[in-house]
């Protein structure tokens, strides 16, 4: 099976930095994969070369067959990558429903039709009670389950999380745990997460790629990368489970 | 004073008409009596990029009654409004006035706020008296409640070669090459286009050997001087507004070049505040230009008046001619006798006054509501004041040529 | 058949028109329709003075409706409209003046040059990432660019001025915009009124959606897979193209046009005047803002007349004071505020 | 044309720019601190320039002493009207900061034009007809003396946000905003500063501008623009980039002039602030915001 999307020896340099560097994985489709690592790590970055919003320095970036390394956002985008931001970025004047409908109408011109879409993804994030709401006076979980809707409205086939249970309490978070599943499992989209709290990752991923400095320095099963040494060493030993 | 901000549509609109609404019915009380004043609104820059010299309009306006009582004339009702130096505020305003009731219209100084203005005025049929605006189209559009009682360019280019070539037998010499500089605004753009055909149907005895225009907004005229410092050039033909000849002036000394001879077509060179700025510096320079004739009864008259209301100023074109705008009104209204609009514009077709402030035989109209009678002056800088030189019968000094060296002044 | 061909012919046309008013509050419509109508009847009501201030008013209404379009729907900042308003002046004028082409057509003319213009401003801006101040002081660049050619362009008259043949009053000549006030009046007040609905329709298609994207958060934007240049190059074209019917209309109105005056920065200023003061974004601000700022000037005319106060620039001082205080007192503009006085709700856009 | 007139005319433009220059530097750093862009920035240099004459005619106290006096009101000026008036519309949009200081720059227009009526005023200095001629070089004594003067105000601008240490926290504020606010720094305090500071150059420009050009109370919103182009060429925020720029349009406006026709000379500066735009948009020498 070929992947959905994978990476070969990507780098990415800021003035002296190296901060991502040859990194190379690959996701296959109906995955649910996780980035971890460090602050620091070179994460967002990876995030936002997938996304088009960085160009890489090296290597090669394929989603569903084809290079889209260096493609603008909103090329990437329509072919079927959608993303939140690490920092929300809902479009704070507008009502939630409207921030929604912006997403549904990448693929649907007709804007009664979007507006019905978005309807039914507020309702499926239970944000649909909240629809006439102007955005920027939700609160921080409403906010990132509200991004989390607008990507699902360009109808992704990958959806690319950035950190979206930081700031989150346990309960929350673990609505969005079980929001998340249920569109990896009963939709069969693919994930891709960066995530700091790993209660979600062990409870979510299939699979975990953890970055340091730049590089690499692991990548399977989230049960065998738990006892990775190097892990624990750079990583987990810092922050205990 | 708007006592609050928050101004509703409808009260808005309700306010203004209220003010609007109520001003005809007064004209009509009025109208009927031929011995009541008639109402005459003026419309001037003075405020916006023009307020200089609308303010200075202004002032032959507010010494114009009591000359016009003194001749015998009927009572004006003056209304005043400012143009704001804009077209559309300009076209508001003149609908303003004839709305308040005013009679006649005179105005307004620049040639594009004076066309918005002659709109409203033909459209109304309201006689519109043009105190100063050189733009030849306006009296070309076939008007019949416009006139104009200003030199067009063309007219003024005539008049300037014609003294200038009177000037050159009187002195028995003549600058052989000339730069020509010019502010690229309405007027000097205007002279400028008029310059090439009107020209060769003299016998100038000079060449343009260049031709530097620059932008009246300009802040600063080193580079100008310097260019036509080196062209070399006997003499300094120009077309420029009060503040740019102040610059030049300045330039000149500063650069050390005195030309031959400063020969100007338009405004500043001679005006008051650049006698005034430049006290002995201001010595020299001859304008070729609309101007009183000093010998004229009424030009003495309206020097005295204007000593008397403001000491210590000389006369100047905006005075002249926005004065004899108000009495061109007043004539007219004596001789129609009544204030019927229309009866008030024919009498102005056949006005018909010799005994005027402005050099020419006087004040008449042509078919197309211009006057093409008039006459420029040359007129020098002597001292402070002013001499005519020419033509020969408004003269009453001899040239003084060439111009003295801004080297020994100071 | 035929019949159902013409209904499915028809049929957008009817959506389009229902669609405008779907999700309009019932106090929206009626205001509109009093609007329309006081409007409608305003030439048999009131003197040809004030019908030359409501002139001005829906005048600066248009134009604030077409600025609004970049400004208040797509985010973009542009301080030099009165490039578009003098270029499609100066082409009417000039194809009336010397092959008497009626300005409906010479506004066919007009349409591209704008599109052009705009386009060109656009792409250098929007391909270079010139935003924000830079964005808006590059369009002050064109316009004054515009400015200084037109004062040196023999063809129009340079800075001499060009002028129109005189306004034939005895009829009203409307193919060739030649009449009285009142057939001006109309005219305007058909443009606004269009620019009006057309806003409208373009605010709530998608068009519309992906430019309040863009306002709110351009990268943003893209991530959620809007081409943003393409829609912002619409937004500046569509604006300029509108917008340059207001010179078609001022040239015909003043009948004289200058270089100095219509291109000047304190042109592009007046635009945006009314729909800064009246509320940016909304579709009643630019109308509002036009008339509360018009009013404002006559009103303080007429005030000082009233008390014989006769003094250059003062007015000017008030006028500035007031504008501070609207602006001081109710950031988001007049509308929002007045909306919310009223209980009519036109969401926050 | 002889060669000696590029010379003048290069050298004129020079001190010309170092004057525009100054005038400029208030814009940029005013925007580079407080990021609120002064669209009545030329109308304050009037403001001065009506003192100069003011003070000038009543007292026939040479410019250049009144340089720092006049430096100090308009910084006072400045610092009121931040603390008073701007200060709440930092965090509004940029159109709302605009239509507040096109609102100021018209009332302070038509005051002047009230209180000094319309009439251009001058200020006539036993050397204001002065100039040095050196073999076929002219320099004109009071730009020479106004472009020094200028080159002597940044340098004690630069000088104070290098050293001072209410400079450095300026400078702090204009880096990082939050960080500013979490090391405890008064915010607004400092922008108020800020504001008096750009007003107090511009103050100074003023002094040094009546030397050079009449005044009329219309003056303001031409010098207004001219500040915007050569700010925005050097780099906005940028002290030294207001400098650059200054020299840069002063000697381009300066020889465009000669070599083409003068009434267009405006355009080339234009034409250099778009290319500046296009292939550095950060201006010159200022620094990639974000």
């Amino acid at each position: 099976m070929t992947a959905l999307l994978s990476l070969k020896r990507v780098s990415k340099r800021f003035r002296g930095l190296l901060a991502v560097d040859g990194v190379s994985f690959a996701v296959s489709a109906g995955d649910l994969f996780a980035i971890i690592g460090p602050n620091g790590a070179g994460k967002t970055t990876l995030f936002n070369m997938i996304a088009g919003a960085i160009v890489p320095d090296q290597g090669s970036i394929n989603f569903a067959g084809k290079p889209i390394g260096g493609l603008p956002a909103d090329a990437v985008c329509r072919r079927g990558i959608a993303r939140t931001f690490q920092i929300v970025r809902p479009f704070p004047a507008l009502t939630v429903e409207d921030n929604v409908i912006i997403g549904a109408l990448l693929h649907i011109r007709d804007v009664g039709k979007a507006r019905t879409r978005a309807g039914e993804i507020l309702r499926s994030l239970d944000l649909f009670e909240q629809r006439n709401r102007i955005a920027a006076t939700l609160t921080l979980p409403d906010r990132k389950r509200l991004e989390v809707a607008r990507a699902l409205a360009t109808e992704p086939r990958l959806l690319l999380l950035d950190e979206v249970m930081a700031g989150l309490r346990p309960t929350e978070s673990d609505r969005m745990v079980a929001i998340l599943r249920s569109l990896n499992r009963d939709n069969g989209l693919t994930i891709v997460l960066i995530e700091h709290v790993m209660r979600a990752v062990m409870a979510l991923a299939s699979n975990v790629l953890v970055l340091d400095h730049g590089i690499a320095i692991a990548q399977g099963k989230p049960e065998a990368i738990v006892r990775d040494s190097a892990v624990v060493q750079s990583y987990l030993g810092a922050e205990p489970v | 004073m708007p006592r609050r901000i928050n101004i509703t549509r409808r009260r808005l609109l309700a306010g203004a008409a209220a003010t609007g609404l109520a001003a005809p019915s007064i004209v009509r009380a009025q109208g009927t009596g031929a011995r009541a004043p008639l109402k005459v609104g003026v419309l001037l820059p003075r405020s916006g990029f023009e307020a200089s010299i609308g303010q200075d309009c202004q002032r032959g306006v507010d010494i114009a009654p009591a000359i016009l009582r003194s001749l015998g004339l009927p009572e004006l009702t003056v209304m005043n409004a400012d143009t704001e130096s804009n077209v559309d505020v300009a076209r508001q305003r003149a609908e303003k006035l004839i709305n308040d009731g005013a009679q006649l219209l005179i105005g307004a100084f620049d040639s594009g706020q004076t066309t918005a203005i002659a709109q409203v005025a033909e459209q109304k049929g309201i006689p519109l008296v043009i105190n100063i605006a050189a733009a030849p189209d306006i009296t070309e559009q076939g008007y019949k409640f416009v006139f104009r009682n200003f030199p067009t360019a063309p007219m003024i280019l005539g008049d300037a070669f014609e003294n200038q070539m009177e000037l050159f037998r009187i002195i028995g010499s003549a600058p052989k090459s000339v730069v020509f500089m010019h502010v690229n605004d309405t007027f000097g753009t205007a002279m400028a286009k008029g310059i090439n055909a009107v020209m060769p149907k003299f016998n100038v005895p000079y060449k343009i050997v260049d031709e530097i225009a620059y932008d009246p907004t300009a802040r600063d005229l080193s580079v100008e001087v310097a260019k036509a410092k080196g062209s070399n050039a006997d003499a300094l033909l120009l077309v420029s507004r009060l503040n740019d000849a102040m610059l030049i002036t300045r330039e000149l000394v500063k650069q050390r070049w005195t030309p031959q001879a400063i020969l100007s077509m338009g405004p500043g060179w001679y005006e008051d505040q650049y006698l005034k700025t430049l006290g002995k510096l201001s010595d020299g320079p001859i304008s070729f230009v609309p101007f009183e004739d000093p010998n004229k009864k009424l030009a003495k008259s309206l020097q005295a008046a204007l000593a008397k209301a403001y000491p210590g100023l000389n006369l100047s074109t905006n005075h002249v001619y926005t004065f004899e705008a108000l009495l061109i009104a007043a004539d007219a209204y004596k001789r129609a006798g009544t204030s019927d609009p229309k009866g008030l514009a024919d009498a102005i077709r056949t006005t018909n006054i010799t005994d005027n402030v402005s050099i020419g035989p006087g004040i008449q109209f042509n078919a197309k509501g211009q006057n093409d009678k008039l006459k420029n002056g040359a007129i020098q800088n002597r001292g402070g004041k002013l001499a005519t030189l020419a033509p020969k019968a408004a003269a009453n000094a001899k040239p003084e040529w060439p111009m003295g060296s801004y080297a020994n002044r100071t | 058949m035929a019949a159902k061909t013409s209904a499915s012919f028809v049929d957008p046309f009817i959506r389009i028109a229902v669609s405008l008013f779907e999700d309009v509050s019932r106090q929206t419509i009626a205001l509109l329709g009093i609007l329309l109508a006081s409007l409608l009847i305003v030439p048999w009501l009131v003197n040809d003075y004030l019908l030359t201030v409501l002139i001005v008013v829906l005048y600066f209404a248009f134009t604030g409706q077409a600025w609004n379009i970049m400004m208040g729907f797509a985010g973009q900042l542009s301080l030099g409209h009165a490039i578009y308003v003098g270029l499609g002046a100066y082409i009417a004028a000039v194809l009336f003046a010397r092959f008497g082409i009626a300005p409906w057509i010479g506004f066919l003319a007009v349409i591209p040059v704008a599109a052009a213009c705009g386009a060109t401003i656009g792409f250098l801006a929007f391909r270079f990432r010139v935003a924000g101040v830079y964005f808006a002081i590059l369009t002050i660049a064109f316009a004054e660019f515009a400015r200084i050619g037109f004062d040196h362009l023999d063809y129009v008259n340079a800075s001499a001025g060009l002028f129109l043949p005189v306004a034939q009053y005895a009829r009203n000549d409307l193919w060739h915009l030649r009449g009285n006030p009142t057939m001006f009046y109309y005219v305007i007040l058909a443009a606004a009124a269009f620019a009006f609905v057309v806003c409208r329709a373009l605010l709530k298609s998608r068009i519309g959606y992906f430019w309040l994207a863009i306002r709110e958060d351009e990268q943003a934007a893209r991530a959620a897979g809007i081409d943003t240049f393409r829609y912002k190059m619409a937004a500046v074209m569509i604006s300029a193209v509108i917008t340059s019917f207001a010179g078609v209309f001022y040239a015909f109105f003043y009948n004289n046009l200058f270089p100095e005056q219509v291109f000047n920065i304190s042109r592009s200023i007046e635009i945006i005047l009314g729909p800064i003061i009246g509320g940016i974004g909304t579709l009643f601000g630019p109308i509002l803002g036009a008339f509360v700022l018009t009013g404002l000037a006559e009103l303080l005319n007429a005030a000082m007349a009233a008390i014989g106060f006769d003094l250059p620039g003062a007015k000017q001082v008030f006028y500035g004071i007031c504008l501070l205080l609207v602006v001081v007192a109710l950031p988001e503009g007049v509308w929002p505020w007045l909306a919310r006085r009223i209980g009519v709700s036109e969401s926050r856009q | 044309m002889p060669i000696d007139v590029y010379l003048n005319v290069a050298v004129a433009g020079i001190l010309t720019g170092l004057v525009y220059g100054l005038m400029a530097l208030g814009l940029s750093v005013i925007f580079g601190v407080v990021r609120v862009v002064n669209f009545a920035h030329g109308e304050m240099m009037s403001i001065a320039m009506y003192l100069t004459v003011l003070l000038f005619s009543g007292l026939h106290l040479d410019p250049l002493v009144m340089l720092v006096p006049i430096a100090a009101v308009l910084f006072v000026f400045g610092y009121a009207l931040q603390a008073g008036l701007i200060n709440p519309f930092i965090s509004r949009p940029e159109h709302s900061q605009f239509l507040l200081l096109v609102a100021l720059a018209l009332i302070i227009v038509n005051a002047l034009l009230i209180l000094f009526g319309p009439d251009a005023r001058t200020v006539q200095t036993s050397y204001a007809f002065d100039s040095f001629q050196w073999g076929a070089l002219i320099v004109d004594a009071t730009k020479l003396y106004a472009g020094a003067a200028a080159i002597i105000a940044a340098a004690l601008l630069f000088a104070f946000f290098r050293f001072a240490p209410v400079g450095k926290a300026i400078r702090a504020c204009a880096d990082n905003y939050t960080g500013a606010l979490v090391v405890g720094l008064d915010v607004k305090r400092l922008y108020a500063l800020t504001f008096g500071i750009g007003a107090a150059c511009v103050g100074a420009a003023g002094v040094m501008m009546t030397l050079i050009v009449d005044v009329t109370p219309m003056i303001g919103p031409a010098y207004t623009l001219l500040a915007f182009v050569i700010v925005i060429t050097g780099g906005l925020g940028s002290m030294a980039g207001a400098l650059l720029g200054g020299l840069l349009i002063g000697v381009t406006e300066a020889l465009a002039g000669l070599l083409f026709t003068p009434s267009a000379k405006s355009m080339f500066a234009f034409a250099i602030l778009v290319l500046v735009l296009l292939f550095r948009p950060q201006g010159i020498l200022g620094k990639r915001s974000i």
